[in-house]
């Protein structure tokens, strides 16, 4: 369907656009960059917001979609697309970007113009990576948003800001690059690199993967995801980065990079390798549950407040990750819906944590202590985040949180109740946190004087505190809309359920490679004539 | 024996002591004479096998005029006796232990292999220069004609290098 | 115009505290406390006379249960959570008591807090508590039910640490948000396994469909008996039971009207109404109701001991209210629903009381909570006095006060149960016995003998009306407060039972006005546990009013005891030196420096060091020395032959290796 | 006897070239003009170019089958002509700075490039290796033109030992093959017995020759000496042209003579993984950009041989399904062959007269100084790692799908294992470029002039990179026809 | 007559000693001379081939090597005096600048 014109396009250009008439800019006037910037960022946000529209609500399959021959041989196409699921995690990232800008405003003093170019650059390598729906398209945005997120640490972070920038470009490189691999291998088995068309082949049987095949594949493309997650033990590139990258750099990266990798396994390791899933699922599962465990406590004992809420990341990823492979409707919604609640409420940690940085240049929580007394309302939103964080009810986090376990417990009780050990934890680690930085009598004489929240900071703070809260309470008006992206996928994890512990080699499928017929292929060249 | 066989073995004798005798001599222009002996017994072998034409080539310009250019350089150079030095830790035994290693092989692969050289048939051929110069102004006259450009790229490119600066 | 206008709109009454929450919270800090004050007290005032609109038409309505669905929250598959309220016996019993006694408690706290800085966000809290719990008591789903569980559980994080100067409020604050959260973990699961088994999650669903369950049979783990126990782990954090009761007694470090509104009225008192609220759950497993017997009775004595020992005022009553939930939950387990919902009313009215009356008594002698520096204060508070007497009258069990009723209701059901009951109607009295004894030791180390404190410098004041008249009207409460089942002493109809028939099912309620027999051992087990009472008062009296230095030689000849009840015996130690110290010894060394610093991230280093020595190497191979590389093309050379003389599988039916 | 019209036809860019190399070596002792020279070079190599599509118009074999003029040729013939175009932009400003004869120069890079032509067109054994050594003699000559400078005379001398040595070997195993087959025509060789001894060691000795050529491992030492010395034109030179052209005549071989493709598989397999790693891990620890460049160059050989495998492992079937493989090394040279001609050239004018500022540490915050210069290296160096809209990118990309496709999964893994160790030398140099402030001096010396040969090398290879990397449709489409070797 | 193998195994030896003694010596010009060498050992097995094959093409293989040769040898040596005059010595081991 190409009716909806080039929304896509223009949402995932429109970006660039702006990046370039940035770069034709005097680099001095500071402020005349930051207003632009704030414009396009703010322009691409409403520009998103039709997708509201663009996607009805109960329709499943690809909405907007663009096609484009592109590439001759092999068979590259331009095609781009939106579900409910991919839609929100772009609005996710439209919504971010003008935050990050804003709470740049005054933290990126030196080569300003350079930093708000690689800003909506990493915009348009994100929106890119969400809408594509070419194989080749959806890894060539992936690799292009790595470039500017290095760049933001590696050039505006802190200390061992190129050592956490290197870690995280080799880190990411090494996954992808096997996902490189594994999308050739499933291109020389299914001869397109088009996603739908791939789906659908397997979906009526045309196409069937020999399981040692597919495992490796899945595994090609779950190593890249995992490494994006990070699930454990593939985690220890994200502290480093987060605690060396700038506000922006941190907020971009939590709140929607690492989603790149659950979105990952949502749209390409579900519906492509449903067999291998299920044959992964319970160790998948295993290395989640480890992750949410395991991340917490690490974080409970960070003495740096950044590294801390870096931590917490790799524990809340691991909710999405088991939601995921849950197999459940319920718990993939609940994925989802974590995805975009964690990108807003971690976005928020970082937010909050990088102004505290700007006031003290420090993150070593024994530096702070009894912020409260000099800071009241950045203390209050930090509270307000830290219980959006740790899953209080009415906030976002609960919503996710709590679908998830309760979709995963519809799975299996075991891994619902280890994970839910997590909820505890979390409260552990935030609370304690909290109470170390702004609790207390004032045990630092430079803490005592610090200003609180500037009327910039407020604004910020605020729309993030509304948004938490919307989402906390108004929850149905995102699941309802990535209700018929997540059926679509159960619907294609689900039907071959030769996955039962008791019962092995029940049902076999046969090894065979099936390629594209001339019939499917002839169907995508109709769909590019169009 | 026959006669060729026992020339062959003489000359090709007189090629390896030659050979050898290149590497065993410390200076430089003992070393040029025993390769000027390597590519006279050469050429006695070429005759051997009725190639007249190559034989006369490979005196005249091998033993004549490249080596002549080699003995000139030596000169002009004034080299002195090969000083023996063991700078290089892999060239010492190891290195010697593989390229004789490498040489073995091929000649044992060449000997055990001797089946494989296709049978010579007719040897009267050979003798004629005249189809030699045929072949290089007809059949391989393209290659001959670059090996011009050649010898210009030798020439211009001795110039470059050994002619003194200008200024 | 809808028939029942505040029903329909019920949603008005959370939002009040709501609304008196956010404002103030956004808005006091620039406030003057009068402002805040009005905003505070009429957000709840309003929200006590819309309940009571509520309640008046619901009964107006005839008792049907009322029920509406104002919008989704959250809704994923099959599973819907809605932000449904209803409004039954039970709950017009809860949100009266939240409501009113909170309304109390607000008006006692504009005089309480008058000096603290803060002001404003005190009352945003205690007005944010009042919403969720009402969300809590109007729930008509578990998932709805659990949001005002955890906000409960929120605000008093909030109010415990609203000192946060003070460390041990911060911690005292965490550590009940903690707590709470083990115990919700289990709720957690427990909504969850109720999902798997019914797919909803809405009580009356849940409980229709639960209702046609056969009962799991005694020591068998059914589905329904995992999800008791797992709702009945939350309850027991909620509510302070038994293990996980270690937060209450330390959120005594917040100010005392939120101990008494949210740490012994109402909050605590949630895991008593959840298993209530879920007794058609409960009551299809023996084996659970068994554990909550147990667990409540335990909890009661264990408490009790405790409480025999303290010296810190408000903590004597924190364990006397940790003591009194097991009471509640002992009631529960053995299938008194009625009686436990009766007591959980009457202890709200006599134990908001107290903790008021303890914060007069703290306000009065300027901050001091050591019963052992006070003493002899009865002649100068005597208002203070008088309503303290009150309630500790009412908590040891004297007819005609409220908790006499409410107890003997628990007793006289747990003597009568079938599974134990004896043991536990025997641990019950001695419980009374004990409480009677440490709450009059309170009165007397406080009221009677000498002044322990310095006169000259402590000048004691009664308190401000503000803060006397609630506590004149919970007095009264705390005498009336058990009448509803005056009746039952006289072969009639128990009131309250009556009312709540609807709900726990009328079986109970005709019991409890039985036949002659029953009546007959219902007022013989009565006048045992009054003269269990009066023992405690007589030795109370005889150790601290007659006997002054008894007290203290008794405490030293039994050292090791008496030492052991001081510290609690040693949980809190416990809990530090087997859980948390080890937790964060394991995080710290374990699972940060060895597994993620030195572990993981050091192989990913190391494989980086490890390249870049491997690259070192190849670049020492790079020796500049012609002859050096000339030895290297000789050894390519020698590679290369080798690979294609050699190399095993170098012939094309090998090369399907690779394939 | 003169040859007929159309056989001159089929070698006319290598006519070109050389006529043009005696055209300047005739008058340079005429002419003093610098300027003259290097617009005679530029009209030169243009002219030698444009003459590559006047020989694949009249396509087909030349001089009795020594000779072939077909698509692969025209390719090949194009990509040399435009590297030697871009050096001599680039070289001209580089003579001046370095005060060398000009003429000389050009005269022998054209002779070098006339080499690579033949052996790019090369169909007969022995015209390759006149071929291999009219580029080979000229390159020596290249390396050492610097005289003055011990490095460069150094680089000549090893350059040209070693690189006669390797030409032993190669022409050994001619006279092998010829003994094998009684030919040396490819075409011929390829109806004769395959399973011949001699024939085996023969093909093993020309794969040590070329191998020496294309800098695969161990083959590979002398490649950062002779870069780093040379002048960095040359080096550019070397690292495009030469190494094109010898592949250019492996992959001839290949596709004429299935004995070679049967013998060469393993070997390939085997030195495609020791030159990816020796490349990769040794340009880790280099400090100085041409060496690590250098280095670099010889990890992308490597890669190139991943492919070479891929196509060895097609051929052996004798399927089509070779075609892609092929495809995958033309692109790759290709997109190779501008990244590196750009970023040596920007090397070069950094490094500054004589030579001297070559240390990663004179980096340090160019971005600051020299933004365009160093988003234009940025550029060129993620095309060398291989990252998206670039040239490189599709080329690595279609290499992993040769490999992939012939099922060489472990050697695809290698492959990219050795892209993320790659990627941490380049991400250095980016860092250092970009996160590093400059040092005080290199601040006050202010921004190093780039003249307009330079600049318009960099934009030719920039332009090129991109395009290539957004839409390689044409180069793809051509490389992949069905008659690409006309055999 | 004189198998045709025996003239290759010569050479083979022949061009096996020019590996070694490119290796063994460290004088420019000696191995220069060894790389001759090899070339010569070439040029035998060409000759031997083109007699066994009774073809001619193998002595005009022999011709171009030749010439190739000379044209190597004229530029070999100007490096070869460019290296002696830069440096002052024929050692190759001492030329060693570039490494590492």
């Amino acid at each position: 369907m190409l009716s909806g014109g080039h929304l896509l396009s223009v949402l995932i250009f429109f970006p660039a656009a702006g990046a370039l008439a940035l770069m034709m800019l005097r680099g001095d006037d500071y402020k005349f960059i930051r207003a632009i910037a704030m414009l396009v960022s703010v322009a691409e946000l409403l520009f998103s917001l039709i997708l509201l529209r663009g996607v009805p609500i109960g329709t499943s399959g690809y909405q907007l979609e663009e096609f484009a021959k592109w590439i001759s041989a092999p068979p590259i196409h331009y095609h781009l697309g939106a579900d409910g699921i991919s839609m929100f995690l772009v609005l996710l990232t439209t919504f971010l970007t003008p935050i990050s800008v804003l709470a740049s405003w005054s933290s990126i003093q030196h080569r300003v113009k350079e930093f708000f170019v690689m800003l909506l650059l990493l915009e348009v390598g994100v929106i890119g990576v969400f809408f594509a729906l070419d194989m080749f398209l959806f890894f060539l945005f992936w690799e292009l948003m790595l470039i500017p997120m290095a760049f933001l640490i590696g050039i505006w972070g802190h200390e061992r800001r190129v050592y956490a920038a290197v870690k995280f470009v080799l880190y990411t490189m090494a996954g992808s690059i096997l996902m490189l691999v594994g999308i050739i291998w499933l291109y020389n088995a299914t001869g397109t690199f088009d996603l739908p068309t791939i789906q659908q082949a397997l979906a009526n049987g045309q196409l069937v993967l020999e399981p040692r095949t597919e495992m490796l594949l899945f595994l090609a493309f779950f190593f890249a995801f995992a490494i994006k997650v990070p699930l454990f033990p593939l985690h220890t590139w994200l502290p480093d980065a987060h605690v060396e990258a700038p506000t922006a750099g941190s907020v971009m990266l939590a709140g929607v990079l690492l989603k790149l990798g659950t979105y990952g396994m949502i749209r390409f390791c579900l519906p492509l390798f449903p067999e291998a899933s299920h044959r992964a699922a319970r160790w998948v599962a295993v290395l989640a549950i480890i992750g949410i465990i395991y991340g917490a406590l690490v974080s409970m004992v960070q003495p740096n407040l950044k590294k801390l809420v870096a931590y917490s990341s790799v524990s809340h990823l691991g909710f999405v990750v088991l939601g995921i492979f849950a197999f459940q409707n319920i718990s993939m919604q609940g994925a989802v819906f974590q995805m975009l609640a964690h990108g807003i409420s971690t976005g928020a940690l970082f937010l909050l944590v990088g102004m505290l940085y700007d006031r003290r240049h420090t993150f070593e929580i024994s530096e702070f202590g009894g912020l409260s007394t000099p800071m009241p309302k950045l203390a209050a939103f930090f509270l307000f985040v830290a219980l959006s964080s740790l899953g209080l009810p009415m906030l976002n986090g609960f919503v996710g949180e709590f679908l998830i376990l309760l979709g995963t417990y519809q799975r299996h009780w075991g891994w619902a109740a280890w994970a839910a050990l997590g909820v505890i934890l979390s409260a552990c680690y935030l609370l304690w946190s909290y109470q170390r930085v702004f609790f207390g009598e004032i045990t630092r004489e430079k803490n005592r004087t610090l200003l609180d929240a500037s009327v910039r900071e407020k604004w910020i703070l605020a729309t993030m505190a509304v948004v938490i809260l919307w989402m906390g309470i108004g929850s149905p008006f995102i699941t309802r809309r990535t209700a018929a992206a997540t059926q679509t996928v159960m619907d294609q994890v689900e039907p071959q359920r030769a996955y039962e512990a008791s019962s092995p080699a029940s049902v076999k499928p046969q090894a065979k490679i099936v390629r594209m017929n001339a019939a499917q292929t002839a169907a995508i060249e109709r769909l590019g004539s169009r | 024996m026959t006669t060729p066989l026992l020339v062959f073995f003489v000359l090709s004798a007189l090629a390896v002591i030659g050979a050898v005798n290149l590497i065993l001599q410390k200076h430089p222009i003992h070393s040029a004479l025993s390769l000027i002996v390597v590519m006279v017994a050469l050429a006695g072998l070429y005759l051997l096998m009725g190639a007249e034409f190559v034989a006369a080539v490979q005196i005249i310009v091998y033993g004549g005029a490249i080596m002549v250019l080699f003995v000139f350089v030596i000169m002009l150079l004034n080299a002195g006796v090969e000083e023996h030095t063991s700078l290089s830790k892999l060239a010492g035994p190891p290195g010697l232990l593989l390229a004789a290693a490498l040489a073995a092989f091929v000649a044992a692969t060449i000997a055990r292999s001797g089946a494989s050289v296709q049978a010579a048939t007719q040897t009267g051929a050979l003798s004629s220069t005249k189809g030699i110069s045929e072949m290089v102004f007809k059949d391989f006259v393209y290659p001959f004609e670059l090996t011009s450009f050649l010898i210009l790229v030798a020439i211009l490119g001795a110039t470059v290098l050994a002619q003194r600066e200008k200024s | 115009m809808p028939a029942h206008p505040m029903l329909e709109y019920l949603w008005i009454v959370p939002l009040l505290p709501l609304l008196g929450s956010a404002v103030n919270g956004l808005l006091g800090a620039q406030w003057p406390n009068k402002y805040i004050i009005i905003t505070a007290i009429s957000s709840t005032g309003l929200a006590f006379l819309c309940a009571l609109e509520a309640v008046r038409e619901f009964f107006d309505s005839g008792q049907v249960l009322f029920h509406k669905e104002y919008f989704t929250w959250m809704a994923a598959g099959n599973f819907r959570a809605g932000f449904d309220l209803q409004l039954d016996q039970l709950t017009v019993v809860m949100v009266l008591v939240v409501t009113g006694v909170g309304w109390l408690i607000h008006i006692y706290a504009t005089g309480y807090m008058t000096h603290e800085g803060g002001y404003y966000r005190f009352f945003s809290y205690l007005n944010l508590f009042m919403f969720f719990m009402l969300i809590l008591v109007l729930a008509a789903n578990y998932a709805l039910l659990f949001v005002g569980w955890e906000g409960v559980g929120l605000s008093s994080y909030l109010l415990i640490g609203f000192y946060f100067l003070r460390k041990s409020a911060a911690d005292a604050g965490k550590k009940a948000f903690i707590v709470n959260r083990i115990g919700d973990f289990g709720f957690m699961l427990g909504m969850f396994l109720l999902f798997r088994a019914f797919g909803t999650l809405d009580f009356a669903q849940i409980f229709a469909k639960a209702d046609l369950w056969p009962k799991d049979a005694t020591g068998q783990f059914g589905t329904l008996t995992i999800a008791c126990l797992l709702l009945f782990m939350g309850a027991t954090g909620k509510s302070a039971q038994l293990p996980l009761y270690v937060w209450l007694p330390d959120s005594m470090e917040g100010p005392t009207p939120v101990s008494a509104l949210i740490h012994a009225a109402t909050m605590v008192t949630a895991g008593v109404y959840v298993v209530a609220r879920s007794h058609i759950l409960f009551t299809h497993s023996p084996t659970a109701m068994l554990v909550v017997a147990i667990v409540g009775c335990a909890t009661a004595f264990f408490a009790a001991t405790i409480g025999l020992v303290q010296t810190d005022i408000k903590r004597v009553l924190a364990y006397s209210t940790v003591s009194q939930l097991g009471y509640m939950f002992l009631a529960c387990g053995i299938g008194a629903f009625t009686a436990g919902i009766f007591h959980l009313m009457t202890h709200a009215f006599f134990k908001a009381l107290l903790f008021l009356a303890a914060g007069s008594v703290i306000h009065a002698i300027g901050g001091e909570q050591d019963m052992n520096k006070m003493g002899g204060l009865g002649k100068k508070i005597r208002w203070t006095y008088a309503t303290m007497l009150a309630a500790t009258v009412a908590i040891a069990g004297f007819p005609p006060f409220a908790g006499f009723f409410s107890k003997d209701a628990i007793l006289f059901a747990a003597f009568q149960s079938a599974t134990g009951g004896r043991i536990l109607y025997g641990l019950g009295l001695f419980t009374a016995l004990l409480t009677a004894f440490y709450m009059f030791r309170l009165i007397f180390l406080t009221f009677s003998g000498r002044p322990r404190y310095d006169e000259k410098k402590v000048h004691v004041h009664e308190s401000t009306w503000s803060m006397l008249g609630p506590l004149v009207v919970l007095a009264i409460l705390s005498v009336i407060g058990g009448w509803f089942a005056l009746p039952a002493f006289f072969q009639r109809p128990d009131y309250f039972a009556n009312f709540l028939g609807p709900v726990f099912g009328v079986r109970e309620a005709v019991e409890a006005g039985g036949e002659a027999a029953v009546h007959q051992l219902e007022l013989i087990l009565a006048g045992v546990a009054v003269v269990a009472a009066l023992i405690g008062w007589a030795v109370a009296y005889w150790l601290y009013v007659s006997n002054p230095r008894k007290a203290d030689d008794l405490a030293k000849s039994m050292r090791p005891a008496y030492t052991t009840l001081l510290n609690k015996f040693y949980v809190d130690e416990l809990y530090a030196a087997f859980v948390v110290r080890p937790l964060l010894w394991l995080s710290t060394n374990v699972f940060w420096k060895a597994a993620d610093v030195a572990g993981i991230d050091g192989t990913v280093n190391g494989i980086a060091h490890g390249a870049a020595a491997i690259g070192d190497t190849v670049r020492h191979s790079q020796s500049g020395n012609t002859r050096s590389y000339a030895v290297w093309v000789v050894a390519g050379a020698i590679v290369v032959l080798a690979v294609i003389f050699f190399w095993p599988s170098a012939s094309k039916t090998a090369l399907g290796l690779v394939h | 006897m003169f040859p007929r019209a159309i056989d001159m036809y089929r070698v006319l860019p290598e006519l070109m070239w050389c006529g043009f190399g005696v055209l300047v070596m005739f008058l340079q002792p005429f002419v003093r003009g610098r300027q003259f020279f290097t617009f005679l070079a530029l009209l030169g190599s243009l002219a030698g170019t444009g003459a590559a599509f006047a020989s694949f118009l009249h396509g087909g074999p030349g001089f009795s089958g020594l000779v072939q003029s077909d698509s692969f040729t025209f390719f090949f013939r194009l990509l040399v002509g435009s590297v030697s175009f871009l050096v001599v932009l680039a070289a001209g400003p580089y003579l001046d700075r370095e005060k060398l004869p000009i003429a000389e120069f050009y005269a022998l890079l054209f002779f070098a490039t006339a080499g690579m032509g033949v052996l790019a067109s090369a169909q007969e054994l022995l015209t390759a290796f006149i071929g291999l050594e009219m580029s080979s003699i000229s390159s020596y000559v290249l390396a050492g033109y610097r005289r003055d400078s011990l490095k460069s005379s150094e680089s000549a001398m090893k350059y040209f030992l070693l690189g006669s040595f390797a030409t032993a070997f190669f022409l050994y195993g001619i006279a092998l093959v010829y003994g094998a087959t009684g030919t040396t025509l490819l075409d011929k060789m390829a109806l004769t017995d395959g399973t011949s001894t001699l024939l085996k060691l023969g093909l093993a000795l020309i794969l040590i020759g070329l191998g020496f050529k294309v800098a695969a491992a161990p083959f590979q030492v002398w490649t950062p000496d002779v870069y780093e010395g040379a002048p960095t034109p040359v080096t550019a030179l070397f690292s495009a042209g030469p190494k094109a052209a010898a592949f250019a005549l492996l992959l001839r071989i290949f596709a004429t003579v299935p004995a070679a493709t049967q013998y060469w598989f393993w070997a390939f397999w085997v030195l495609a993984v020791l030159t990816m790693f020796a490349g990769n891990l040794g340009a880790l620890v280099q400090t100085n950009m041409k060496r690590l460049l250098a280095y670099s160059s010889i990890a992308h050989a490597g890669y190139i041989l991943v492919a070479f495998a891929a196509v060895t492992s097609m051929a052996q079937g004798g399927s089509s399904e070779a075609a892609p493989a092929y495809a995958a090394v033309l692109f790759y040279l290709l997109s190779y062959a501008l990244v590196k001609l750009g970023a040596f050239t920007i090397v070069s004018q950094l490094g500054g007269t004589g030579e001297k500022n070559l240390s990663l540490d004179d980096y340090a915050g160019l971005s600051q100084r020299q933004p365009f210069v160093a988003a234009m290296l940025s550029i060129y160096l993620l095309s060398l790692l291989g990252l998206p809209v670039t040239a490189g990118f599709f080329g690595k990309f279609y290499i992993f799908k040769a490999a992939v496709n012939s099922h060489l999964i472990s050697l695809a893994v290698l492959m990219a294992i050795n892209s993320v160790i790659g990627a941490y030398y380049y991400l250095r140099v980016i860092v250092v470029m970009y996160m590093r402030e400059p040092s005080a001096e290199a601040a006050a010396a202010g921004p190093v002039p780039f003249p307009l040969g330079v600049n318009a090398v960099l934009l030719i290879t920039f332009v090129g990179t991109i395009l290539f990397g957004v839409y390689p449709n044409p180069v793809i489409n051509f490389i992949l026809r069905p008659n690409l070797l006309a055999h | 007559m004189v198998p045709t193998n025996y003239y290759v195994i010569l050479s083979a030896i022949l061009f096996g000693l020019g590996v070694f003694a490119f290796i063994f010596k460290r004088n420019v010009i000696t191995i220069f001379m060894s790389i001759e060498l090899m070339l010569n050992a070439v040029n035998l097995a060409f000759v031997a081939f083109s007699q066994a094959l009774g073809k001619l093409d193998g002595q005009v293989f022999v011709l171009f090597v030749i010439v190739v040769a000379a044209a190597e040898a004229a530029v070999g040596l100007g490096i070869i005096i460019l290296i002696a005059r830069n440096r002052q010595t024929l050692n190759v081991e001492r030329v060693d600048l570039l490494k590492l």
